[in-house]
């Protein structure tokens, strides 16, 4: 029995402590308490997995434990972590915790709150935890539906549309998943035997051609939905404006990994022969999208429709690395989506306290806020600075990990695609300062906007936090990059194996 | 008395009988000729059973009991509709199937 | 005599309502519904107890440990039922007539279950009109309702209709057979084109039952009109039956052609799944708009039978199973809120979790579980109904199946928006459920989270289910 | 062997002194945050003496040449099995030339800052960021391979952001600092595809490597041509994209101007001595490539001189002094990249080489100087524009001498550093190409006249009206105004030739008169037509103006330049691609989304009649189920 089941225990239990308080107060103490544990765990659990390794543990998987649950179907509950889900995990309860202070103020319902923001959380620490398909796709969903009550509830402007699309594409994709999963069930084992949905087993064997090529469609577009492939991304502006700060941070910041990890560790991982063959159309798919999102977001006037955009153009940029198929551009695709995790939470977070002061989300309504909120104005700079890429912050090093890993392919096609995305780090550039200069530099424009107060404690706690993270990645990167390489060998071992060698 | 009757004869009359029935119950509008087309539907059933029964195979008598058996839950299915017909015609004064439809779509 | 315990038990708990009926004063007929549910309850407590299998009357009625397992999943539902409709019948205009209603549900119970473990078609036949008859008296049971009057018209003549159908089929395969019994009818019923007629009408008879499209048409309107419970029991205990002996039938008398019926099916899951869904998203009654969604749920359960195995059959009970839970959860609900209030629409539900919450939670727990949301016991029966059919290698069914399953999630969706999302200016007032009102909800809870987490009630399941191959 | 491993701390003092500071914030008086930021800078530079010192005059030389030694090395990043990215510190003889100039010029500025920002608010956020900005151009140029020069190459930028919009309220401000950080950026780009390039052919980052006399990149990359040119050489124009981003070079200019807007001290830090010269340095540092890839290093040589020439036409005719410095500016460095487009490698072939580097040493000093003086000046008048000043010499004595000791040496008078090293560059072009040199020598005429009309219409003619009399700048802001300009009067006297070369081989430069003097005379005569034209305010000037007509008002208005960027930008990025796309998005894609959800609820409309509630129809379609299934199937079975 590993302590990974903790994971999942303690948002159960979290929630059920939050049922039972009484007052607000309890209720956000409890949700702080239980996901400070959650943080807590996740740093044992990186230092444990760190020492195991240093220790020469060379296993594949590590605090791995396998319960049968459904005899006559196979289905496991096989949990267990190697480099990158101990990363992914280790974003998740950073995130999850800078959630929860940044929706502090939550006066509605915050018992049903929170209760709704922990079970999205436990669903994400299942679904990065469990190496059993079944189990992956049953916390996939537990993880997903929050968001219809999370947003349609506590959201703002549109939000029943905007919840209702949400859920119902997202849920799409995943009924596009559920279809692959079998279809990977049932050719789990072409030389006869027992059908399996472990992970690990189905990688070793090889899944007829055929089956491959039909499965592989549905499993990565099922994922890329939630990954913000184009052109399934269009939940993505709509539901982040409309849903409440925590929200939307949670859901750009871990949710959306979920596709990118989803397609790494599910469609490209587990289906490499098909991956090979098909991998061009989907980055042609996911060029546009790192491109076009990150044209699409200098056009908009609202914050999180910007922010929104930046998302999807930098998810694209994860799938795209992922589709590469090469060990650094792969690396490079996980340390995007932490580091855009962290970095869109940010944003997020900050575009909810900017919201909460300023009644407004509308760029051209604000200005100047830099005189009356330097902390947070400081913090956006920061923000929009990391995410343009700049060194000394994670997405630097993202970034720069994938260009140069999908520039290792020596064919024209794999190169343009390169360029084109490289090219987008402008673009990106264009739009964050444009956001910045409008937003926090200038005069302010807003009389009434002198009154306003910078962050409290709470919305510094969650802030300070987020910062943290990047900063600590983006200044020592070696310890994260060697930890996911490391989970990274065996993969890449089995996905080479299966398609033309790429060096 | 059957002897020589061919088996078809039988099931032509019953075919014919049965796809009355199902006429009457499509085109009737009156309740009670609904019901009565049912009634012809059945005995249809009942000369299949028996002339099979009486015709194909002569050492066993479970067509006989069958058709006794129809007869008996026809006249229980009889009654109960009926008496539900009655309630209907107690709340809206005529038993025109017509005017079934305060539910649809 | 064991061997037919279930059955003789219900009728014997039938006639002793029957004699206290007699003796019980008028204006004191309430004091009946504590024994009866008592006696169910010790009913379904007994059917578990282990017995005697076999089969009497020269094979006409036979019962494995499957079907005793069936029975008690039958059971189940109807105790829950019972006490769901306590509420209901508590009301002025239907006091008088407490233990009529429940000798009239027992009954029809007796007569799935005697459907269920037939041996040959004769048995079959009988259970069948007496779990319909009945259900039709039921039906009109509200009299001073025109819509329940209506319900039971309609719902008397097609089953009247549908069974004499399925009797024309039944008399051309024993014509062709020349047995009723099914041991017999199987090896000899090889397909030749009489058969097959004999089948389509009898499986029409049977598609009746389950309300499979193009056969369903009278099910929205029935389960409209007729007193809410009824319904209820109509879309889960009712339709089980069906379903049961239709997998059974199909899997042992029919074996021969099942390619065939096969074919059929594909055909008519697709319908029937799309039909209900595309009707479920314009409704505005919440009866009427579960009775579109128990149609496409029906569609769902035939996507076990289609897979052949033996893995099929126990997902097609599971699902049952699982599936009465549910649509009880949900049913309840309805039932209590239109009993005290006379709301049934989706839009008098707005804001309702605001003033009720715990029924919020169950009604949004089991809308979940019908569409099929972790951690419910719908997922899982679900999934396994879709890897049923995957097996088989159906993948484009089971890719319609489960893009219909978007569907049904969205319509799902509008009912917990109306209860959780909207704001209403004057809601539903705060609702005081009584002993069995809790009763019933609570256990369908405990069902819809302990049947999913629980995997050794699948794993019995399947032991004790077969296949084809 | 020496050891140099302490030289780390020349990149750590300067961040740790931003990082506390950054903190802190304004916790304490600004004043402290001054001293810490200069003190820091103060260790700096001497650390950097001493590290010049070991390097020129105790390290042994191999082979006679200057060698590249790895101070400090460690890796940051793996990339690919070959590829890793490392952050170290190499030391040879132009990076420790640079680190000189940085340390200098920074550490006159830091204490220069200390009176010129005196009681700004944010004072303490000046100083921070200066030192970030010091931590980022050592670490460039100390850099150990071309990623970590890439990666302080992106701070430099953020910081010279952040210092250009340092008066954030001044929508202007924000304008330029925006403008400055997106073209370098777009340059930068330029500068990564380069690196990508070159890794991908070469397999290493690293400068040793790479420049060394084996390198892969001479046999690498040659194969495949694209319009004409190799990989290789692609990749090196990439990379001289980047450096000619951040170097102002033609078209890439446009930034440099606006970028005035910030502070005085930081014009003088990073846009006249240090961050604008990067590219130059670039350049430079992989000299041995780009001399191995010749026809890119012709693009060099040919950007450098027309900008020098383009600059120099534009300066003329400027009011604004800082504008004019800023010009006159583009017009030096593009000397310097002409210096360096004509170079040979190795020994007396270097000439272009070492000429370069010496420009870009003297060039820092006297550039330093001019601005810090018209810091000081503008620090008296309030006003930036020369034709509202006048006279100013009597106010401000000390400006006035060290103003004039910058001019003449930039305007290549003798003694003056200036001469010496623009004499070096003139030599190397006319050995290489005629039109280049005469371009060269236009310039170094023009150059002298249009510093010349500045520093009359500054300093002489008649007093204009100022609202309190001018008065001189505090002893913070003169004394450095004085190092300087000794800076400026003896860097010509440092015999470069023997520290600062293309192999690391000293040679004996002299200088041939015959190139010299006629230079010395244009540069008179430019000053020549500047006195008579401005020493008093005459209106021959206005005539002259008026007589050039299109020409003159073309490059008053800077050739119209940032109009074309503008028209790009705004109307073509903006409203042609980027509101397309955001329609496209909301309507096209997101449209059809919905219209899936709209054509099933009509679906489910239109097929309401079929529960028409009617039971006979109920009864017809299950009839008509039964019969036409049954004939399929029979139709199916039979056969």
């Amino acid at each position: 029995m590993s302590f990974l089941l903790l994971f999942i225990v303690i948002p159960v239990l979290t929630t059920i402590g939050i049922f039972f308080s009484k007052t607000h107060m309890q209720v956000k103490w409890t949700a702080v308490i239980g996901m400070g544990c959650q943080l807590i765990l996740a740093g044992t659990l990186i230092y444990l997995f760190l020492a195991a390794r240093a220790a020469g543990n060379t296993a594949e998987i590590l605090f791995s434990t396998d319960m049968v649950w459904y005899k006559n179907l196979n289905i496991h509950f096989f949990i267990g972590v190697d480099g990158v889900s101990v990363a992914m995990i280790g974003l998740t309860s950073i995130v999850i915790f800078a959630g929860i202070f940044a929706s502090w103020d939550v006066t509605d319902l915050p018992r049903e709150f929170f209760t709704s923001l922990i079970l999205l959380a436990g669903g994400v620490f299942g679904f990065f935890i469990s190496l059993d398909l079944f189990t992956l796709f049953l916390f996939y969903e537990i993880a997903v539906i929050p968001m219809y009550l999370l947003i349609g509830i506590w959201g703002s402007g549109p939000r029943h549309y905007s919840a209702m699309k949400l859920t119902l594409m997202l849920m799409g994709g995943s009924a596009l998943i559920m279809l692959g999963l079998l279809g990977l069930y049932f050719n789990s084992a072409p030389g006869g035997g027992q059908l399996t949905f472990n992970i690990i087993q189905i990688s070793k064997v090889t899944i007829p051609m055929a089956a491959q090529r039909f499965f592989f469609p549905f499993l990565f577009i099922g994922f890329g939905v939630l990954g913000a492939l184009f052109p399934f991304h269009t939940w993505s502006p709509d539901g982040h404006a409309s849903a409440p700060t925590a929200v939307s941070m949670l859901h750009a910041g871990v949710l959306m990994k979920l596709g990118g990890y989803g397609c790494y560790r599910v469609a490209v991982f587990l289906l490499p022969g098909a991956a090979h063959e098909m991998a061009w159309i989907f980055l042609i798919l996911t060029t546009i999208g790192v491109v076009y999102g990150a044209f699409g977001a200098i056009w908009q006037k609202d914050l999180k429709y910007i922010n929104a955009y930046s998302s999807v153009s930098h998810c694209s940029l994860v799938l795209f690395a992922v589709l590469m198929m090469n060990q650094t551009a792969m690396n490079g695709a996980i340390m995007q989506m932490i580091s855009h995790g962290i970095m869109t939470a940010l944003f997020f977070a900050l575009i909810g306290m900017i919201y909460g002061r300023t009644h407004t989300r509308y760029i051209n309504e604000m200005g100047g806020l830099m005189k009356v909120m330097p902390f947070l104005a400081v913090a956006y700079v920061i923000g929009g600075l990391a995410s343009l890429g700049l060194p000394g912050f994670s997405g630097f090093v993202a970034e720069m990990t994938i260009f140069v890993g999908s520039f290792q392919h020596n064919d024209v096609f794999h190169r343009v695609c390169t360029i084109l995305a490289v090219s987008s780090i402008v673009v990106t550039a264009v739009y964050i300062l444009r956001v910045v200069g409008i937003l926090l530099l200038g005069k302010i424009k807003n009389p009434e906007f002198n009154h306003i107060t910078d962050g409290k404690w709470f919305d510094r706690i969650s802030i300070v936090v987020l910062i943290i993270g990047i900063t600590a990645i983006g200044m020592a990167p070696l310890w994260l990059s060697d930890m996911i390489n490391n989970g990274l060998v065996p993969v890449m071992q089995r996905i080479l194996l299966a398609g033309p060698v790429l060096h | 008395m059957f002897e020589g009757v061919p088996i078809h004869w039988f099931l032509v009359l019953s075919t014919v009988m049965f796809f009355i029935g199902i006429y009457g119950f499509l085109v009737r509008k009156n309740l009670i000729t609904m019901l009565m087309s049912i009634e012809l539907i059945l005995n249809s059933v009942c000369i299949n059973f028996v002339a099979f029964n009486k015709i194909l195979y002569p050492g066993h008598l479970e067509g006989m009991y069958f058709t006794l058996f129809i007869i008996a839950v026809a006249a229980a299915e009889a009654s109960v509709a009926i008496a539900i017909i009655i309630n209907i015609y107690r709340r809206i004064v005529n038993i025109d199937v017509e005017n079934m439809n305060e539910m649809k779509y | 005599m064991l061997i037919m315990r279930h059955e003789l038990l219900l009728i014997a708990i039938t006639v002793i309502l029957l004699l206290v009926e007699i003796f019980l004063p008028a204006g004191k007929k309430e004091r009946i519904i504590t024994p009866a549910i008592l006696l169910m309850l010790a009913v379904l407590i007994l059917g578990f107890i282990p017995g005697p299998t076999g089969s009497l009357f020269g094979g006409m009625y036979q019962t494995t440990n499957l079907i005793l397992m069936l029975k008690n999943i039958l059971n189940i539902g109807a105790f829950i039922v019972m006490v769901q409709s306590v509420d209901w019948l508590r009301k002025p205009e239907n006091n008088e007539k407490i233990s009529e209603y429940y000798i009239l549900l027992l009954s029809t119970l007796v007569g799935m279950q005697y459907m269920i473990s037939s041996g040959d078609f004769l048995m079959f036949y009988l259970g069948l009109e007496l779990a319909t008859i009945p259900l039709a008296a039921l039906a009109a049971f509200e009299r001073f309702k025109e819509k329940s009057a209506e319900a039971g018209v309609k719902f008397i003549f097609s089953s009247a209709l549908s069974s004499g159908i399925l009797l024309y089929g039944l008399s051309m395969i024993y014509g062709t057979t020349g047995t009723l019994y099914f041991a017999e009818v199987g090896p000899a019923f090889t397909g030749t084109p009489l058969q097959v007629l004999g089948f389509i009408f009898f499986f029409a008879g049977m598609a009746f039952k389950i309300s499979l499209v193009p056969f369903h048409l009278w099910t929205a309107d029935v389960y409209e009109g007729a007193p809410i419970n009824i319904t209820s029991y109509l879309s889960v205990v009712s339709k089980g039956a069906a379903a049961f002996i239709l997998t059974i039938l199909l899997f042992t008398v029919f074996s021969k052609i099942a390619l065939m019926w096969s074919n059929v099916l594909y055909i008519v899951i697709v319908l029937t799944i799309t039909m209900g869904n595309l009707f479920a998203i314009r409704q505005q009654n919440l009866k009427r708009f579960l009775a579109f969604s128990s149609i496409a749920q029906a569609g769902f359960i035939l996507l076990g039978i289609i897979g052949q195995s033996q893995y099929g059959m126990a997902t097609v009970i599971y699902f049952v199973l699982v599936y009465i839970f549910s649509n009880l959860g949900a049913f309840g609900v309805v039932s209590i809120v239109s009993n005290r209030t006379g709301f049934e629409s989706i839009k008098d539900y707005d804001g309702f979790y605001r003033t009720n919450p715990r029924l919020a939670m169950v009604m949004m727990l089991s809308l979940f579980s019908l569409a099929g949301i972790p951690p419910v016991a719908g997922f899982f029966g679900k999934f396994f109904l879709f890897a049923a059919a995957a097996n088989h290698g159906l993948y484009i069914l089971v890719l319609i199946a489960i893009i219909n399953t978007i569907i049904s999630l969205y319509y799902y969706l509008l009912v917990i928006k109306a209860m959780f999302l909207n704001r209403s200016d004057r809601p539903i007032q705060r609702i005081k459920s009584d002993f069995y009102t809790n009763l019933g909800l609570i256990l369908c809870l405990v069902g819809i989270f302990a049947i999913g987490i629980v995997s050794a009630i699948f794993e019995t399941i399947n032991g004790l289910s077969f296949g084809l191959y | 062997m020496i050891d140099f491993s302490y030289t780390i701390w020349i990149l750590l003092i300067p961040l740790i002194v931003f990082v506390g500071t950054g903190l802190t914030g304004n916790r304490f008086k600004p004043n402290v945050t001054g001293i810490i930021g200069t003190t820091g800078l103060g260790i700096n530079f001497l650390l950097a003496i001493i590290t010049a010192y070991k390097y020129f005059f105790v390290l042994d030389k191999v082979g006679g040449a200057f060698q590249k030694v790895l101070g400090f090395n460690m890796t940051w990043l793996h990339l690919t099995d070959k590829l890793h990215i490392d952050i170290g510190v190499l030391l040879d003889p132009i990076s420790v030339m640079m680190l000189i100039v940085i340390t200098t010029v920074s550490f006159m500025v830091h204490i220069y800052s200390l009176g010129y920002m005196k009681g700004e608010k944010g004072f303490a956020r000046f100083f921070s960021i200066l030192s970030l900005f010091s931590f980022s151009m050592l670490g460039l140029v100390i850099a150990t391979n071309i990623f970590q020069m890439y990666i302080f190459w992106e701070l430099v930028g953020v910081s010279s952001f952040l210092l250009i919009g340092f008066y954030y309220e001044k929508d202007s401000a924000v304008a330029a600092s925006k403008k400055a950080f997106i073209v370098t950026r777009f340059a930068d780009l330029g500068f990564l595809i380069g690196i990508l390039l070159l890794s991908y052919n070469t397999g290493t980052f690293d400068f040793i490597t790479l420049t060394g006399p084996n390198s892969p990149a001479f046999t690498s990359g040659q194969g495949i041509m694209f319009l004409g040119m190799s990989t290789m050489t692609w990749s090196m124009l990439f990379i001289f994209m980047g450096g000619a981003g951040k170097s102002a070079m033609f078209p890439l200019h446009i930034w440099l101007p606006d970028a005035m807007e910030g502070p005085t001290p930081v014009s003088a830090l990073i846009h006249a001595a240090t961050m604008v010269v990067a590219g130059v340095y670039l350049v430079a540092r992989m000299f041995p490539i780009f001399h191995h890839e010749q026809s890119g290093l012709e693009i060099v040589a040919w950007v450098g001189g027309f900008t020098s020439l383009f600059a120099a036409v534009i300066a003329c005719t400027q009011y604004d002094i800082k504008r004019v410095l800023a010009y006159s500016t583009m017009s030096q460095i593009g000397m310097m990249m002409l210096a360096l487009g004509v170079s040979g490698y190795g020994g007396e072939e270097g000439l272009g080489y070492m000429a370069s580097m010496f420009h870009l040493f003297t060039h820092a000093f006297f550039k330093a100087l001019l601005f810090l003086g018209a810091g000081a000046i503008i620090h008296s008048v309030h006003s930036n524009y020369m034709n509202e000043m006048g006279g100013l010499r009597k106010y401000l004595p000390i400006t006035h001498a060290t103003f004039l000791i910058a001019c003449l040496a930039i305007a290549g008078i003798p003694p003056f550093a200036g001469f010496f090293s623009k004499d070096e560059i003139l030599v190397a072009t006319f050995h290489h190409n005629k039109i280049l040199f005469a371009m060269a020598y236009l310039v170094a005429g023009m150059t002298a006249f249009y510093m010349f009309r500045l520093y009359y219409n500054v300093f002489w003619g008649k007093d204009q009206h100022y609202h309190h009399t001018p008065h001189e700048a505090p002893a913070t802001m003169t004394v450095p105004l004085i190092v300087l300009a000794i800076g400026s009067t003896f860097a010509g006297f440092i015999p470069f030739s023997k520290l600062v070369t293309s192999d690391g081989m000293p040679f004996e430069t002299h200088t041939e008169w015959g190139i010299a003097i006629p230079a010395v005379f244009i540069a008179l005569v430019g000053i020549g037509i500047a006195t008579v034209l401005y020493m008093r305010k005459s209106e021959t000037s206005k005539k002259i103006s008026i007589a050039l007509g299109g020409f003159y008002t073309a490059a008053f208005n800077k050739f119209y330049i940032d109009q074309v960027y503008l028209f790009i930008t705004k109307k073509i990025l903006f409203n042609l691609v980027s509101r397309p796309i955001a329609w496209f998005d909301r309507h096209i894609v997101d449209g059809a989304m919905n219209q899936i959800a709209f054509v099933t609820n009509v679906a489910s409309d239109k097929i309401k009649g079929f529960q028409s509630g009617q039971l006979q129809q109920y009864a017809l379609a299950f009839v008509s189920g039964v019969i036409g299934l049954a004939l399929l199937f029979i139709y199916l079975w039979t056969n």
